[in-house]
């Protein structure tokens, strides 16, 4: 599906990363690596770290081992502003929005426009979150009431619209969709196949096997905190998913692959 | 709709603090029929404002801290500490008022960079640090000077707390008020051409007008009665007094960085929501300590008035503060759980708490009484606070 | 000889003095020196005592927070036959030897002192904290020289108020009500401590209002100062040097099983317990014998005199 | 894992509670070695005992308060209203102690109540209620006798105070002693048998056996101490204090509740999620009243040792006792976001926080200095509680 | 698929239902009813009503106006007790567990089994809770940790325990398995079929349409507050029901149902 070859460096390469929380090892030595304009899906059961693996790469949760590559060079991201630095956004699970500010508000937290005076520039960014969101949802008016008082779906708006915003070369997206209705949903898997047409690496967390058939290009498996196996989702069925999810099982003779 | 109404809806106008400023005129207005007309006097207007002014500045700052979901109970401690601290290296140890000040502003500084530290960095609630510190900070300002009062003697030194020669006289006042006048009018112009040419709707003509009338009314009234108190004896009327004018340029200072600095959305966006705010990357531990820092300063700027307006440091020296502070946040529409909260209210707030106190002193009731309203008032506040809160739909 | 005192509160001043009087005379006579402070609160001043006995204390003096709330730990005391010397304030029990400047007397003697610079007209009341004892045995001393004046209508009380804590600062607050209230128009105050008096001087001076009589007691060094420069009428000062000395003299002697020389039967209390008692005189201090705190070594002169004109000023700082 | 450590670590002991029992007798250990055998003496432990119960019964409540997401800042100036109020019925208006206390108990379940409704069903956060009724509740404390102190004289009353005759003497301590292990011991022998009825796995007989036997040395050592106090001139040797018997039941009582009673696991679940108690069904509303009710009886309670300790009631009692209340509840393991908290942990907050005041007094530790270290002692407490937590990943 | 026929009684019966929220009319008029044996699957888009709906009938927020009949019979739930006490138990979308309390607790939280001295009797709840946990999962054996510990499958399991135990004859399930991986909703999926066969009523928002076409008998469809219309599943094709989410379009010429 994508332009790119074997060839190229990848996009995001993560070696052998571990982490543990107290006793529990979350996530153990698992590798996994990204091409630009590619769509990764990242499968498991509950529990199986899948989110604790993206947290790491997001800079949410510091590494407890291995290395991460950008560009094929060595990155270090300690805090959510390295990971940004590096052109990493993520949606959240929780969307990660401030409750009683306003959705203008939420789309810069963080990473304020400002005057020369080192001021806000509210009007800047009133400006341009109005273009944004309008990209995303053209009934989306309200964007100075504080976003508890949006919808669900505004509220996800929001979220994706930081990433667009500010020009995500890698975007990891945490079941964006489980909470969703069918229109949302459409919304979402179109930004996807957009933003993979601009070159934008994509890893998609998700539990949704229309989705995964439907918008990825390759899919990695965890369980229990370890890599099961990364294969291309045209080399695979359903059922053989469903094996690597639930029971951990390797498809037989199809080659694992990281890359295209 | 009409479109008169729907204006008026949609202009962002903070209706609770509408209603407060009508509280306060309420309560003036019943007092000052109860008390003869004592209430209203340019004298007692001006007293008020001096008596508030002390918790007035250090509620702008513990809003904040509310804001952020912390809380400071010390702060009548640390204060207490640092007051008797600057008083007694002017008194005993014969420094100046500036290098004094400057001491005391470092001690506290470090006193609440070590309480933030605490809550910041180890995740120790702040409730707790700062309820260690109460007694601490108590015994410590004890421990100073060895439990003796420090005089003040210092006649520039002394205005700050306002008094005889503490206030700026007619001229000056009527001067600053101008420069306020103008300055409202022309942010508000800078605002509607700057939402103009990013093409953002603006609010009709006449009622951006009304919205800065307003406040250049207050303004203007205010300056008119301070400058229309005259102490018997003195030839000229007194003007601002230099309290009420740090108190102002505080409850400023404070209000453009909770509205125009990257600092002060983050503390509101730490109070909505700490987990997100750090998932974006805000520096959640640098801001709180960004945070209790100002609250040092603060707390030093009220020790100074608090010392100079009472011509001594005593180790007594703002007991059980942190209680009117927090009622005077509280009242003026800051809420408990975080996320939200005004430094205009907490100005509205002790003000009203003041009143309510000064008042009840006009007409002779007795203290236990007026331990019992004062109470009960800050209950009534926040009950209105949850019905209006409620009737609104919002929900926080 | 194991000497235990039990303090009621560390907020005023002078009990720095009375400390480090009683240390001198229990080193003097040879015995040693124990202490607890209460911060104020009857309940932790009979914890205080409580541990002051378990530490072996063979005598003790205590200076009562609340004159009622302290009897069980004298009971206690008198159970174990372990004298009790009340100090400054009254207990009343059987056994106390009880050593005081009388407070009821200190009242009086801070309205004689306003009272003779002002016989008439307008009076303030700056009373204690409502919740300590001593505040009402104050007034009360004060309004018994006041009183004929006041029905007579020579003097009219204009404001009357307890000062929370003994608070300088809402002390301040107060007098600033009041002042409003009366439009300025006070003749005299009769302020219950030298904390107060300080706050009602700061509110009288940011009022322009020089040179009324204002009163206190215990000569903080503060308020002296004030007495020297004209702001302060009287401070009524207990030599708590003497009171020290005396009650720790005591203390040892009663801890011998002897009698204190000297000492008095006294039946003046509410419940007309007869003590032994020793009564030291207060004395008032004004500008015209601030001399005799300096000579005591109770001040030093710089101190007393800081800013104040040596012309102008009291002979004291000649 | 060896069978021993495996047995150990499912055996639901509450580590937190065993260190905080270590760092007691640590703390004991330090100071008999500093005053030289005068801390452990039966006489100071008696004492320290006594001075214990009223803050320790208030805080056992107030546990279950702060579990419950609540707070009361009010339980000083409560007691002190209630305690002035019962006194001067007694005094002044010559009532029997019975009818006084009980007209106290009416009023102090009104006053929580009034309270509790307030938070309960308007929905005004505790914090404000309990902080307006801490003002105005000393104030009330005030109008009740006017601010004169009511001395009390009834002498089977006085006993509820401990003191001179207020212990229950060396026969009834040890039955109650004996009581109080047979009770231990049938207790664990009837669960054993219930949980194997029900087929649910049984702790190994001698870990149990050892589970019992610590709680047991405690009971028998303490009172063995209070049995070997003798007031000098009394020739019978003291027993267990009245006071401490009070709190020693109280303590019973409410961890009873919190472990058996619908009523305690309601207030836990209120705390771990409210939105989720609603939604199951548990009528928060109701359940909160009941608590605060509940409240009202133990600041009763409170009121009556302390006036009957003081023998008087004075209008300053109780003055910022909710600090103290609210550092043995926090010293005790109870974590201020609500959802967790132990009776017991409060019983050995309150005795450590007592332990170290009454430690340094015997060292003549200066007052000044020792509200340094109380309050820093608290904060130490709580960050030593963050630290074990993060170690055992325990989260809230 | 039912064995019942159109005659029967519903089980519920739910009238005329509104409910506002200060300015928000968060269920409009909204009819609908749920017969014994039947899974009715609601459907809308996010902010549609769905969660409202069902809350009133759970007792958890208070109707504003309609009524509801059980069996026929006027009901009077104000109260989630007065729900439980029709039978009726939820499953809800945030699962409502107190995190501090442990799983048993959390089965019989409101409910718990007394022993004769009106105390908690916590070796029955013990033994009763390891049966229904066993039932739905072999390998849940941590039930005395606090469920704060516990991963979301585990979670879930406890909180679809309590509408087992207590015997629901009326089971309201809100995105059930929006957030658990294909094993648990495996799990969830069985789990429906079986309380079905028992006779038990349930109504089941989702978000999901293989879950719809799955499981559900008959299907409504929410927007803005309003119930766009009622039909049985197999009488739908998906995009029909994209119609009726997205743009609130009824199909042509299918007959709207009220019952099987
Ligand atoms: N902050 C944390 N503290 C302790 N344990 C954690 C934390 N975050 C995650 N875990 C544990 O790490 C493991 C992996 O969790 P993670 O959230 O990564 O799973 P997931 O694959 O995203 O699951 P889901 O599909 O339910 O979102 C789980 O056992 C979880 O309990
Ligand atoms: N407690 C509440 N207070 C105020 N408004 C509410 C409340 N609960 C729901 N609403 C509003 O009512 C409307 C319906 O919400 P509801 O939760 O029922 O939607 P839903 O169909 O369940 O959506 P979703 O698929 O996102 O769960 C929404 O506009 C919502 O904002
Ligand atoms: O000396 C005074 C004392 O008697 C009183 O009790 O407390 C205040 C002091 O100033
Ligand atoms: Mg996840
Ligand atoms: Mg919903």
């Amino acid at each position: 599906m994508s332009a790119l070859k074997n060839t190229t460096t990848p996009l995001v390469e993560m070696r052998q990363i571990g982490k543990a929380f107290g006793g529990v090892q979350a996530v153990d030595n698992v590798s996994i690596n990204l091409y630009p304009g590619e769509v990764v899906a990242l499968l498991g059961h509950n529990g199986a770290g899948k989110s604790t693996l993206m947290k790491m790469l997001a800079g949410a949760y510091p590494i407890d081992s291995g290395e991460v590559l950008i560009n094929g060079e060595k990155a270090h991201i300690r805090t959510p502003v390295d990971a940004q630095r590096c052109g990493i956004e993520s949606i959240y699970q929780t969307l990660a929005l401030a409750d009683n500010l306003d959705a203008v508000a939420n789309l810069f937290l963080g990473r304020e426009l400002l005057t020369r005076w080192n001021t806000l520039d509210d009007h800047r960014m009133d400006a341009d979150a109005r273009k944004v969101f309008h990209r995303l949802n053209k009934n989306f008016k309200n964007v100075r009431t504080p976003v508890r008082r949006l919808s669900g779906g505004q509220r996800q708006v929001v979220a994706i619209s930081r990433a667009i915003y500010f020009n995500a070369r890698i975007l990891i997206m945490d079941e964006p969709t489980a909470a969703l209705g069918p229109e949302e949903t459409a919304m979402v898997g179109n930004l996807v196949r957009q933003l993979k047409a601009e070159g934008v690496g994509i890893f998609l967390i998700t539990h949704d096997m229309p989705d995964v058939f439907g918008l990825s290009d390759r899919l990695a498996v965890m369980k229990n905190g370890k890599l099961v196996g990364s294969y291309r989702t045209a080399d695979v069925t359903e059922d053989e998913v469903l094996g690597m999810i639930i029971a951990g099982k390797q498809p037989e003779g199809k080659t694992q692959t990281h890359s295209l | 709709m009409n479109p008169f109404l729907n204006s008026l809806k949609h202009a962002a106008i903070d209706w609770r603090l509408v209603m407060m400023g009508v509280v306060l005129v309420a309560i003036a207005l019943v007092f000052n029929v109860l008390s003869g007309g004592l209430f209203l006097s340019p004298e007692n207007l001006y007293n008020i404002a001096q008596q508030t002014a002390v918790v007035g500045i250090v509620a702008t700052v513990v809003v904040l801290v509310i804001v952020a979901r912390h809380i400071d109970l010390s702060v009548g401690s640390v204060m207490g500490f640092v007051g008797v601290l600057i008083a007694t290296l002017m008194y005993t140890a014969g420094w100046h008022w500036v290098s004094a000040s400057l001491a005391g502003l470092a001690v506290a500084i470090a006193v609440s960079l070590y309480q933030g530290a605490l809550t910041a960095k180890l995740g120790v609630p702040s409730f707790v640090v700062t309820l260690g510190g109460l007694m601490s900070f108590r015994g410590a300002a004890f421990l100073v000077a060895d439990g003796k009062t420090q005089p003040v003697n210092d006649l520039f030194f002394l205005r700050l707390g306002g008094g005889y020669d503490g206030a700026i006289g007619v001229g000056p006042s009527w001067l600053l008020a101008g420069v306020i006048v103008l300055a409202l009018v022309a942010l508000t112009w800078a605002r509607r051409r700057a939402r103009a040419s990013y093409e953002v709707p603006n609010n009709p003509l006449w009622l951006d007008a009304a919205i800065v009338l307003v406040p250049v009314a207050i303004v203007l009234g205010f300056v008119a009665t301070m400058n229309a108190y005259q102490i018997p004896g003195k030839d000229v009327p007194q003007g601002i007094p230099i309290p009420v004018l740090i108190w102002g340029a505080v409850a400023v200072v404070l209000s453009f960085i909770v509205r125009r600095t990257r600092f002060g959305r983050y503390i509101f966006a730490m109070g909505g929501n700490p987990e997100a705010a750090a998932l974006v990357g805000i520096p959640v531990r640098r801001v709180t300590l960004m945070l209790f820092a100002l609250l040092g300063v603060l707390i030093t700027i009220a020790a100074i008035v608090s010392i100079a307006r009472l011509n001594a440091g005593t180790n007594s020296l703002g007991t059980s503060m942190e209680l009117f502070v927090i009622a005077a946040a509280v009242i003026g529409g800051t809420a408990l759980a975080g996320g939200s909260g005004s430094i205009l209210g907490s100005v509205l707030g002790a003000l009203i708490m003041q009143s309510i106190d000064s008042g009840m002193l006009l007409l002779d009731v007795s203290i236990g009484v007026r331990y019992v309203i004062i109470g009960q008032v800050l209950i009534v506040a926040v009950v209105f606070d949850v019905i209006y809160r409620r009737v609104t739909g919002d929900a926080a | 000889q194991v000497v235990g005192v039990s303090w009621s509160n560390f907020q005023e001043e002078r009990w720095k003095t009375d400390e480090a009087a009683i240390k001198a005379q229990l080193a003097k006579a040879g015995a040693s020196y124990i202490s607890a402070d209460a911060g104020g609160s009857p309940e932790k001043q009979l914890a205080d005592i409580d541990s002051l006995i378990s530490k072996g204390a063979k005598a003790l003096i205590i200076l009562a927070m609340d004159k009622d709330a302290i009897l069980p730990a004298v009971n206690k005391a008198n159970q174990r036959k372990i004298p009790v010397v009340a100090y400054d304030r009254l207990i009343e029990a059987p056994g106390v030897f009880y050593i005081t400047f009388d407070n009821v007397e200190v009242g009086r003697m801070q309205a004689r002192a306003i009272f003779e610079a002002q016989p008439k007209g307008n009076y303030v009341m700056i009373k204690g904290s409502p919740t300590d004892p001593n505040a009402d045995f104050l007034r009360g001393g004060q309004q018994e020289i006041i009183d004929a004046a006041v029905k007579k209508g020579d003097i009219k009380i204009v404001g009357e108020e307890y000062t929370e804590g003994w608070k300088p600062e809402v002390a301040q607050k107060n007098m600033e009500q009041i002042l409003t209230k009366t439009g300025g128009k006070v003749d005299a105050v009769v302020a219950s401590n030298d904390g107060t008096a300080g706050g009602v001087v700061a509110a009288l001076n940011a009022k322009g209002i020089k040179g009324i009589p204002v009163s206190g007691q215990d000569g903080d060094h503060a308020a002296l100062n004030r007495v020297a420069q004209g702001s302060q009428t009287v401070s009524v000062w207990k030599d708590a040097r003497d009171l020290g000395r005396d009650a720790a003299a005591a203390a040892v002697t009663l801890a011998k099983g002897q009698k204190v020389a000297g000492a008095q039967t006294w039946n003046g209390g509410e419940k007309k317990v007869a003590l032994q008692a020793q009564f030291l005189k207060p004395v008032a201090i004004t500008a015209k014998n601030l001399d005799v705190v300096v000579k005591a070594g109770w001040i030093k002169k710089e101190d007393l005199c800081k800013g104040v004109d040596a012309a102008k000023g009291p002979a004291a700082c000649k």
